[in-house]
Protein backbone atom coordinates (compact mmCIF):
# COMPACT_ATOMS: atom_id res chain seq x y z
CA UNK A 1 0.00 0.00 0.00
CA UNK A 2 0.87 3.15 -0.79
CA UNK A 3 0.06 6.22 1.97
CA UNK A 4 -1.19 9.56 0.66
CA UNK A 5 -1.22 12.50 3.29
CA UNK A 6 -2.86 15.61 2.69
CA UNK A 7 -1.77 19.23 4.91
CA UNK A 8 -3.19 22.19 5.46
CA UNK A 9 -6.16 23.35 2.55
CA UNK A 10 -5.35 20.36 1.03
CA UNK A 11 -6.47 18.21 3.95
CA UNK A 12 -10.01 20.38 3.94
CA UNK A 13 -10.15 20.02 0.24
CA UNK A 14 -9.63 16.16 0.66
CA UNK A 15 -11.57 15.85 3.66
CA UNK A 16 -9.61 13.46 5.57
CA UNK A 17 -5.93 13.40 6.78
CA UNK A 18 -4.32 10.49 4.47
CA UNK A 19 -5.65 7.76 1.92
CA UNK A 20 -4.50 4.26 0.85
CA UNK A 21 -3.76 2.86 -2.32
CA UNK A 22 -2.78 -0.07 -3.56
CA UNK A 23 -0.40 0.43 -6.94
CA UNK A 24 1.56 -2.51 -7.13
CA UNK A 25 4.86 -3.14 -6.16
CA UNK A 26 5.92 -0.18 -8.15
CA UNK A 27 4.77 2.74 -9.86
CA UNK A 28 5.04 6.16 -10.90
CA UNK A 29 3.83 9.63 -9.03
CA UNK A 30 1.71 10.36 -12.10
CA UNK A 31 -0.08 6.82 -12.03
CA UNK A 32 -1.08 7.64 -8.56
CA UNK A 33 -1.91 10.87 -9.55
CA UNK A 34 -4.44 9.62 -11.81
CA UNK A 35 -5.71 7.22 -9.15
CA UNK A 36 -6.25 10.33 -7.22
CA UNK A 37 -8.22 12.13 -9.86
CA UNK A 38 -10.60 9.03 -10.21
CA UNK A 39 -12.19 10.04 -6.28
CA UNK A 40 -10.77 13.97 -6.10
CA UNK A 41 -10.32 15.39 -9.47
CA UNK A 42 -10.10 19.10 -8.34
CA UNK A 43 -6.30 17.43 -5.92
CA UNK A 44 -5.27 15.43 -9.32
CA UNK A 45 -5.85 18.69 -11.11
CA UNK A 46 -3.77 20.88 -8.44
CA UNK A 47 -0.75 17.98 -8.78
CA UNK A 48 -0.44 18.09 -12.48
CA UNK A 49 -1.27 21.89 -12.36
CA UNK A 50 2.24 22.04 -9.84
CA UNK A 51 -0.01 24.00 -7.60
CA UNK A 52 1.08 21.39 -5.07
CA UNK A 53 4.60 20.05 -4.47
CA UNK A 54 4.21 16.00 -4.00
CA UNK A 55 7.27 14.52 -1.54
CA UNK A 56 8.08 10.97 -1.35
CA UNK A 57 9.45 9.43 1.80
CA UNK A 58 10.21 12.95 3.25
CA UNK A 59 12.08 14.53 -0.10
CA UNK A 60 10.27 16.76 -2.74
CA UNK A 61 10.27 14.40 -6.31
CA UNK A 62 8.93 15.16 -9.73
CA UNK A 63 5.85 13.41 -11.18
CA UNK A 64 7.93 11.08 -13.25
CA UNK A 65 9.40 9.70 -9.89
CA UNK A 66 9.13 6.18 -9.38
CA UNK A 67 7.16 4.90 -5.90
CA UNK A 68 7.12 1.66 -4.63
CA UNK A 69 4.64 -0.35 -2.06
CA UNK A 70 5.72 1.10 1.04
CA UNK A 71 6.22 4.86 0.25
CA UNK A 72 4.55 7.91 1.63
CA UNK A 73 3.48 10.52 -0.35
CA UNK A 74 2.40 14.03 0.86
CA UNK A 75 1.05 16.29 -1.23
CA UNK A 76 2.24 20.08 -0.10
CA UNK A 77 0.87 23.41 -0.57
CA UNK A 78 2.80 26.66 -0.84
CA UNK A 79 4.62 26.65 2.52
CA UNK A 80 3.90 29.71 4.78
CA UNK A 81 6.08 28.98 7.81
CA UNK A 82 8.44 31.50 9.57
CA UNK A 83 6.44 35.20 9.66
CA UNK B 1 20.94 11.12 14.71
CA UNK B 2 23.51 13.12 16.64
CA UNK B 3 22.18 14.86 20.10
CA UNK B 4 22.89 17.86 18.00
CA UNK B 5 19.52 17.73 16.01
CA UNK B 6 17.54 17.34 18.78
CA UNK B 7 18.61 20.16 20.41
CA UNK B 8 19.61 22.78 17.26
CA UNK B 9 16.41 22.57 15.08
CA UNK B 10 13.24 22.14 16.92
CA UNK B 11 9.50 22.25 16.11
CA UNK B 12 7.52 22.72 19.51
CA UNK B 13 3.90 24.00 20.66
CA UNK B 14 5.60 25.50 23.68
CA UNK B 15 6.96 29.05 23.41
CA UNK B 16 11.18 29.35 23.49
CA UNK B 17 12.91 31.79 25.55
CA UNK B 18 15.71 33.37 23.54
CA UNK B 19 18.05 34.36 26.32
CA UNK B 20 18.16 30.71 26.85
CA UNK B 21 18.89 29.60 23.01
CA UNK B 22 21.59 32.36 23.05
CA UNK B 23 23.07 30.72 26.41
CA UNK B 24 22.94 27.22 24.48
CA UNK B 25 24.76 28.56 21.45
CA UNK B 26 27.44 30.25 23.72
CA UNK B 27 28.39 26.77 25.09
CA UNK B 28 29.67 26.04 21.98
CA UNK B 29 32.93 28.02 21.57
CA UNK B 30 35.00 30.24 23.17
CA UNK B 31 35.45 32.00 20.31
CA UNK B 32 31.75 32.92 19.20
CA UNK B 33 32.45 36.81 19.16
CA UNK B 34 28.51 37.53 17.13
CA UNK B 35 25.65 36.10 17.54
CA UNK B 36 22.67 36.86 15.07
CA UNK B 37 19.44 36.08 15.95
CA UNK B 38 15.92 36.47 13.64
CA UNK B 39 12.67 36.46 15.92
CA UNK B 40 9.27 36.27 13.92
CA UNK B 41 6.61 37.05 15.89
CA UNK B 42 2.79 37.92 15.37
CA UNK B 43 1.92 40.87 13.16
CA UNK B 44 -2.17 42.01 13.72
CA UNK B 45 -2.29 43.08 10.15
CA UNK B 46 -1.83 41.15 7.17
CA UNK B 47 -3.25 42.65 3.93
CA UNK B 48 -5.09 45.00 5.49
CA UNK B 49 -7.31 42.94 7.61
CA UNK B 50 -7.05 42.21 11.68
CA UNK B 51 -5.64 38.92 12.17
CA UNK B 52 -7.47 37.87 15.61
CA UNK B 53 -5.35 34.18 15.79
CA UNK B 54 -2.78 32.07 13.75
CA UNK B 55 -2.44 28.81 13.18
CA UNK B 56 0.43 26.50 12.64
CA UNK B 57 0.86 23.10 11.16
CA UNK B 58 3.51 21.18 10.01
CA UNK B 59 4.56 17.61 8.02
CA UNK B 60 6.48 15.95 10.98
CA UNK B 61 10.09 14.44 10.56
CA UNK B 62 10.11 16.13 6.96
CA UNK B 63 9.89 19.97 8.61
CA UNK B 64 12.73 19.07 10.95
CA UNK B 65 14.64 17.43 8.42
CA UNK B 66 14.72 20.48 6.06
CA UNK B 67 15.58 22.89 9.51
CA UNK B 68 18.45 20.33 10.18
CA UNK B 69 19.83 20.77 6.07
CA UNK B 70 19.45 24.29 6.24
CA UNK B 71 21.25 24.45 9.81
CA UNK B 72 23.92 22.30 7.73
CA UNK B 73 23.97 24.25 4.61
CA UNK B 74 24.74 27.36 6.97
CA UNK B 75 27.31 26.11 9.03
CA UNK B 76 28.95 24.96 5.91
CA UNK B 77 28.51 27.93 3.38
CA UNK B 78 28.76 30.86 5.82
CA UNK B 79 31.59 29.65 8.09
CA UNK B 80 29.23 30.31 10.73
CA UNK B 81 30.37 27.95 14.22
CA UNK B 82 26.35 26.94 15.22
CA UNK B 83 22.68 27.29 14.15
CA UNK B 84 19.91 26.67 16.54
CA UNK B 85 16.59 27.23 14.61
CA UNK B 86 13.24 26.52 16.97
CA UNK B 87 9.49 27.11 14.91
CA UNK B 88 6.62 26.84 17.17
CA UNK B 89 3.21 25.22 15.44
CA UNK B 90 -0.17 24.98 16.88
CA UNK B 91 -1.85 28.28 17.95
CA UNK B 92 -0.17 31.47 18.40
CA UNK B 93 -1.53 34.91 19.59
CA UNK B 94 -0.43 38.27 18.06
CA UNK B 95 2.50 39.56 19.67
CA UNK B 96 4.11 35.60 20.80
CA UNK B 97 6.96 34.55 18.97
CA UNK B 98 6.77 32.05 16.19
CA UNK B 99 10.27 31.07 14.84
CA UNK B 100 13.83 31.91 16.24
CA UNK B 101 16.72 31.23 14.13
CA UNK B 102 20.58 31.94 16.11
CA UNK B 103 22.94 31.99 14.15
CA UNK B 104 26.86 32.30 15.81
CA UNK B 105 30.24 32.92 14.57
CA UNK B 106 33.34 34.07 15.40
CA UNK B 107 32.36 37.58 13.72
CA UNK B 108 29.75 39.44 12.67
CA UNK B 109 29.67 39.83 8.99
CA UNK B 110 28.77 36.02 8.34
CA UNK B 111 26.12 35.53 11.14
CA UNK B 112 23.92 38.53 9.65
CA UNK B 113 24.44 36.45 6.48
CA UNK B 114 23.80 33.08 7.27
CA UNK B 115 20.86 34.50 9.47
CA UNK B 116 19.38 35.90 7.19
CA UNK B 117 19.52 33.17 4.75
CA UNK B 118 18.41 30.94 7.07
CA UNK B 119 14.61 32.25 7.55
CA UNK B 120 14.39 32.91 3.56
CA UNK B 121 14.92 28.96 3.07
CA UNK B 122 12.86 28.18 5.83
CA UNK B 123 9.77 29.80 4.24
CA UNK B 124 11.01 28.06 1.15
CA UNK B 125 11.39 24.82 1.82
CA UNK B 126 10.39 23.77 5.34
CA UNK B 127 6.76 22.30 5.31
CA UNK B 128 4.81 24.39 7.63
CA UNK B 129 1.53 26.66 6.66
CA UNK B 130 0.08 29.20 8.25
CA UNK B 131 -3.90 29.49 9.12
CA UNK B 132 -4.90 33.08 9.69
CA UNK B 133 -8.37 33.82 11.77
CA UNK B 134 -10.17 37.51 10.60
CA UNK B 135 -13.47 38.42 11.03
CA UNK B 136 -13.91 37.35 7.95
CA UNK B 137 -12.90 33.39 8.53
CA UNK B 138 -10.13 31.31 8.31
CA UNK B 139 -7.43 31.31 5.51
CA UNK B 140 -4.47 28.93 4.81
CA UNK B 141 -1.81 31.24 3.72
CA UNK B 142 0.19 30.79 0.46
CA UNK B 143 3.17 32.71 0.33
CA UNK B 144 5.61 30.39 -1.78
CA UNK B 145 4.34 29.80 -5.36
CA UNK C 1 15.10 64.86 26.23
CA UNK C 2 12.56 61.79 25.73
CA UNK C 3 12.08 58.79 28.25
CA UNK C 4 13.06 56.86 24.71
CA UNK C 5 16.65 58.27 25.03
CA UNK C 6 16.78 56.70 28.52
CA UNK C 7 15.42 53.22 27.15
CA UNK C 8 15.77 52.75 24.25
CA UNK C 9 19.96 53.38 24.06
CA UNK C 10 21.96 52.93 27.12
CA UNK C 11 25.66 52.46 28.30
CA UNK C 12 25.74 50.47 31.39
CA UNK C 13 28.27 48.31 33.51
CA UNK C 14 25.99 45.59 34.65
CA UNK C 15 25.31 42.99 32.42
CA UNK C 16 21.59 42.93 30.12
CA UNK C 17 18.93 40.55 29.13
CA UNK C 18 17.95 40.22 25.56
CA UNK C 19 14.96 38.10 26.43
CA UNK C 20 13.81 41.68 28.23
CA UNK C 21 15.19 43.82 25.37
CA UNK C 22 13.18 42.01 23.14
CA UNK C 23 9.57 41.86 25.23
CA UNK C 24 10.04 45.64 25.78
CA UNK C 25 10.34 46.49 22.13
CA UNK C 26 7.63 44.13 21.30
CA UNK C 27 5.30 46.57 23.43
CA UNK C 28 5.77 49.40 21.16
CA UNK C 29 3.70 47.86 18.45
CA UNK C 30 1.24 44.65 17.47
CA UNK C 31 2.34 45.13 13.93
CA UNK C 32 6.00 44.17 14.48
CA UNK C 33 6.76 40.96 12.76
CA UNK C 34 10.29 40.54 12.64
CA UNK C 35 12.92 41.13 15.40
CA UNK C 36 17.01 41.03 14.37
CA UNK C 37 19.23 41.24 16.88
CA UNK C 38 22.99 41.39 17.12
CA UNK C 39 24.77 40.28 20.12
CA UNK C 40 28.71 40.84 20.71
CA UNK C 41 30.32 39.07 23.14
CA UNK C 42 34.02 38.54 24.08
CA UNK C 43 36.38 35.99 21.94
CA UNK C 44 38.90 34.34 23.70
CA UNK C 45 41.39 35.15 20.43
CA UNK C 46 42.12 38.17 18.76
CA UNK C 47 44.41 38.15 16.37
CA UNK C 48 46.00 34.59 17.33
CA UNK C 49 46.64 35.81 21.18
CA UNK C 50 44.48 34.40 24.11
CA UNK C 51 42.66 37.31 25.17
CA UNK C 52 42.01 37.02 29.55
CA UNK C 53 39.80 39.84 30.20
CA UNK C 54 38.46 42.63 27.92
CA UNK C 55 37.58 46.46 29.10
CA UNK C 56 35.69 48.62 27.88
CA UNK C 57 35.75 52.70 28.33
CA UNK C 58 33.38 55.35 26.87
CA UNK C 59 33.12 58.82 26.75
CA UNK C 60 30.15 59.67 28.67
CA UNK C 61 27.05 61.79 27.18
CA UNK C 62 28.57 61.64 23.52
CA UNK C 63 28.32 57.85 23.45
CA UNK C 64 24.85 57.77 24.51
CA UNK C 65 24.22 60.93 22.43
CA UNK C 66 25.76 58.98 19.09
CA UNK C 67 23.98 55.56 20.25
CA UNK C 68 20.72 58.02 19.95
CA UNK C 69 21.98 59.41 16.38
CA UNK C 70 22.12 55.73 15.47
CA UNK C 71 18.41 54.71 16.66
CA UNK C 72 16.83 57.62 15.32
CA UNK C 73 18.53 57.48 11.72
CA UNK C 74 18.04 53.76 11.32
CA UNK C 75 14.21 54.24 12.19
CA UNK C 76 13.91 56.64 9.64
CA UNK C 77 16.44 55.32 6.81
CA UNK C 78 15.17 51.45 6.98
CA UNK C 79 11.58 52.46 7.94
CA UNK C 80 11.93 50.33 11.18
CA UNK C 81 9.34 50.84 14.35
CA UNK C 82 12.37 50.49 16.75
CA UNK C 83 15.65 50.74 18.01
CA UNK C 84 17.60 49.24 21.26
CA UNK C 85 20.90 49.44 21.58
CA UNK C 86 22.76 48.53 24.99
CA UNK C 87 26.48 48.39 24.96
CA UNK C 88 28.31 47.63 28.45
CA UNK C 89 31.75 49.17 29.68
CA UNK C 90 33.82 47.98 32.82
CA UNK C 91 35.53 44.48 32.99
CA UNK C 92 34.08 41.75 30.40
CA UNK C 93 34.92 38.09 30.64
CA UNK C 94 35.55 36.25 27.67
CA UNK C 95 31.89 34.66 26.68
CA UNK C 96 30.29 37.67 28.16
CA UNK C 97 27.69 40.03 26.49
CA UNK C 98 29.45 43.38 25.42
CA UNK C 99 26.73 44.93 23.04
CA UNK C 100 22.88 44.22 21.69
CA UNK C 101 21.29 46.15 18.56
CA UNK C 102 17.69 45.23 18.29
CA UNK C 103 15.74 46.15 15.18
CA UNK C 104 11.92 45.55 14.77
CA UNK C 105 10.08 46.23 11.92
CA UNK C 106 6.71 44.99 10.14
CA UNK C 107 8.69 42.86 7.99
CA UNK C 108 12.24 40.77 8.91
CA UNK C 109 14.53 42.53 5.41
CA UNK C 110 14.62 46.29 7.07
CA UNK C 111 15.54 44.50 10.78
CA UNK C 112 18.34 42.92 9.06
CA UNK C 113 19.68 45.76 7.51
CA UNK C 114 19.17 48.07 10.19
CA UNK C 115 20.46 45.97 12.59
CA UNK C 116 23.26 44.99 10.42
CA UNK C 117 23.97 49.18 9.63
CA UNK C 118 23.42 50.43 13.30
CA UNK C 119 26.70 47.96 14.49
CA UNK C 120 28.90 49.15 11.83
CA UNK C 121 27.80 53.02 12.32
CA UNK C 122 28.15 52.30 16.56
CA UNK C 123 31.95 51.15 15.62
CA UNK C 124 32.52 54.01 13.37
CA UNK C 125 31.08 57.09 15.77
CA UNK C 126 30.97 55.66 19.24
CA UNK C 127 33.08 56.81 21.19
CA UNK C 128 34.24 53.31 23.26
CA UNK C 129 37.60 51.82 23.57
CA UNK C 130 38.39 48.24 23.94
CA UNK C 131 41.56 47.49 26.20
CA UNK C 132 42.24 43.87 25.84
CA UNK C 133 44.70 41.74 28.41
CA UNK C 134 46.69 38.99 27.05
CA UNK C 135 49.51 37.34 28.41
CA UNK C 136 51.89 39.50 26.86
CA UNK C 137 49.94 42.86 28.65
CA UNK C 138 47.40 45.45 28.30
CA UNK C 139 46.84 47.13 25.06
CA UNK C 140 44.13 49.56 23.52
CA UNK C 141 42.18 48.00 20.57
CA UNK C 142 42.61 50.79 17.43
CA UNK C 143 40.27 49.46 14.94
CA UNK C 144 39.18 52.63 13.26
CA UNK C 145 41.53 54.44 11.39
CA UNK D 1 38.93 78.41 30.24
CA UNK D 2 38.60 75.47 28.02
CA UNK D 3 38.73 71.94 29.33
CA UNK D 4 40.53 68.89 27.42
CA UNK D 5 39.56 65.61 28.20
CA UNK D 6 41.95 62.79 27.39
CA UNK D 7 40.11 59.16 26.66
CA UNK D 8 41.98 55.79 26.43
CA UNK D 9 45.38 55.45 25.08
CA UNK D 10 45.20 59.06 24.78
CA UNK D 11 45.62 59.17 28.61
CA UNK D 12 48.22 57.23 29.63
CA UNK D 13 50.16 58.89 27.27
CA UNK D 14 49.11 62.51 28.55
CA UNK D 15 49.37 61.01 32.24
CA UNK D 16 46.16 62.59 33.17
CA UNK D 17 41.92 62.25 32.52
CA UNK D 18 41.81 65.97 31.23
CA UNK D 19 43.55 69.18 31.05
CA UNK D 20 42.24 73.20 31.64
CA UNK D 21 43.74 75.78 28.96
CA UNK D 22 43.18 79.65 29.01
CA UNK D 23 42.91 80.60 25.68
CA UNK D 24 40.70 83.82 25.97
CA UNK D 25 37.50 84.14 24.86
CA UNK D 26 37.75 82.43 21.63
CA UNK D 27 40.43 80.94 19.51
CA UNK D 28 40.90 77.95 16.90
CA UNK D 29 41.29 74.32 18.15
CA UNK D 30 44.61 74.56 15.85
CA UNK D 31 45.56 77.06 18.22
CA UNK D 32 44.88 75.14 21.21
CA UNK D 33 46.82 71.74 19.15
CA UNK D 34 50.00 73.83 19.32
CA UNK D 35 49.20 75.13 23.23
CA UNK D 36 48.64 70.98 23.77
CA UNK D 37 52.33 70.63 21.95
CA UNK D 38 54.16 72.72 24.52
CA UNK D 39 54.18 69.98 27.04
CA UNK D 40 52.94 67.03 25.40
CA UNK D 41 54.50 67.26 21.30
CA UNK D 42 53.52 63.70 20.92
CA UNK D 43 49.84 64.54 21.45
CA UNK D 44 50.23 67.66 19.36
CA UNK D 45 51.70 65.87 16.46
CA UNK D 46 48.76 63.01 16.86
CA UNK D 47 45.96 65.61 16.42
CA UNK D 48 48.00 67.71 13.52
CA UNK D 49 48.45 63.76 12.09
CA UNK D 50 44.99 62.97 12.14
CA UNK D 51 45.71 59.90 14.43
CA UNK D 52 43.16 60.93 17.21
CA UNK D 53 39.52 63.06 16.38
CA UNK D 54 38.92 65.81 18.24
CA UNK D 55 35.01 67.21 19.36
CA UNK D 56 33.74 70.39 20.45
CA UNK D 57 31.10 70.13 23.01
CA UNK D 58 30.53 66.13 22.01
CA UNK D 59 30.16 67.15 18.42
CA UNK D 60 33.26 66.07 15.80
CA UNK D 61 35.05 68.65 14.75
CA UNK D 62 38.15 70.10 12.10
CA UNK D 63 41.02 71.93 13.52
CA UNK D 64 39.42 75.06 11.87
CA UNK D 65 37.10 75.09 14.13
CA UNK D 66 36.02 78.05 16.55
CA UNK D 67 36.59 77.12 20.22
CA UNK D 68 34.92 79.34 22.72
CA UNK D 69 35.79 79.69 26.68
CA UNK D 70 33.91 76.69 28.52
CA UNK D 71 33.69 74.51 25.96
CA UNK D 72 34.59 70.91 26.24
CA UNK D 73 36.87 69.59 23.87
CA UNK D 74 38.37 65.85 23.87
CA UNK D 75 40.92 63.90 22.29
CA UNK D 76 39.30 60.49 20.78
CA UNK D 77 41.68 57.70 19.81
CA UNK D 78 40.30 55.29 17.05
CA UNK D 79 37.00 54.13 18.24
CA UNK D 80 36.75 50.34 19.49
CA UNK D 81 33.40 49.71 20.67
CA UNK D 82 31.26 47.16 19.65
CA UNK D 83 32.86 43.69 19.02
Amino acid sequence: MITVKYFASLRSIAGKEEDQFNMGSETTLINLTHEISKTAPIIGEMILGKKVMVSVNLDVASLESIIRDGDEIALLPPFSGGI
Amino acid sequence: MSTALESNVRIQQENFVVTDEIEAIKKVSRNIGGITTFLGTGRELSKGENISKLDFEHYPKMAEKKLEEIRIQAIKDYGIIEMIIVHRIGEIDIGENIVLIVAAGEHRKETFKACEWAIAELKRTTPIWKRETTSTGEVWVQDTP
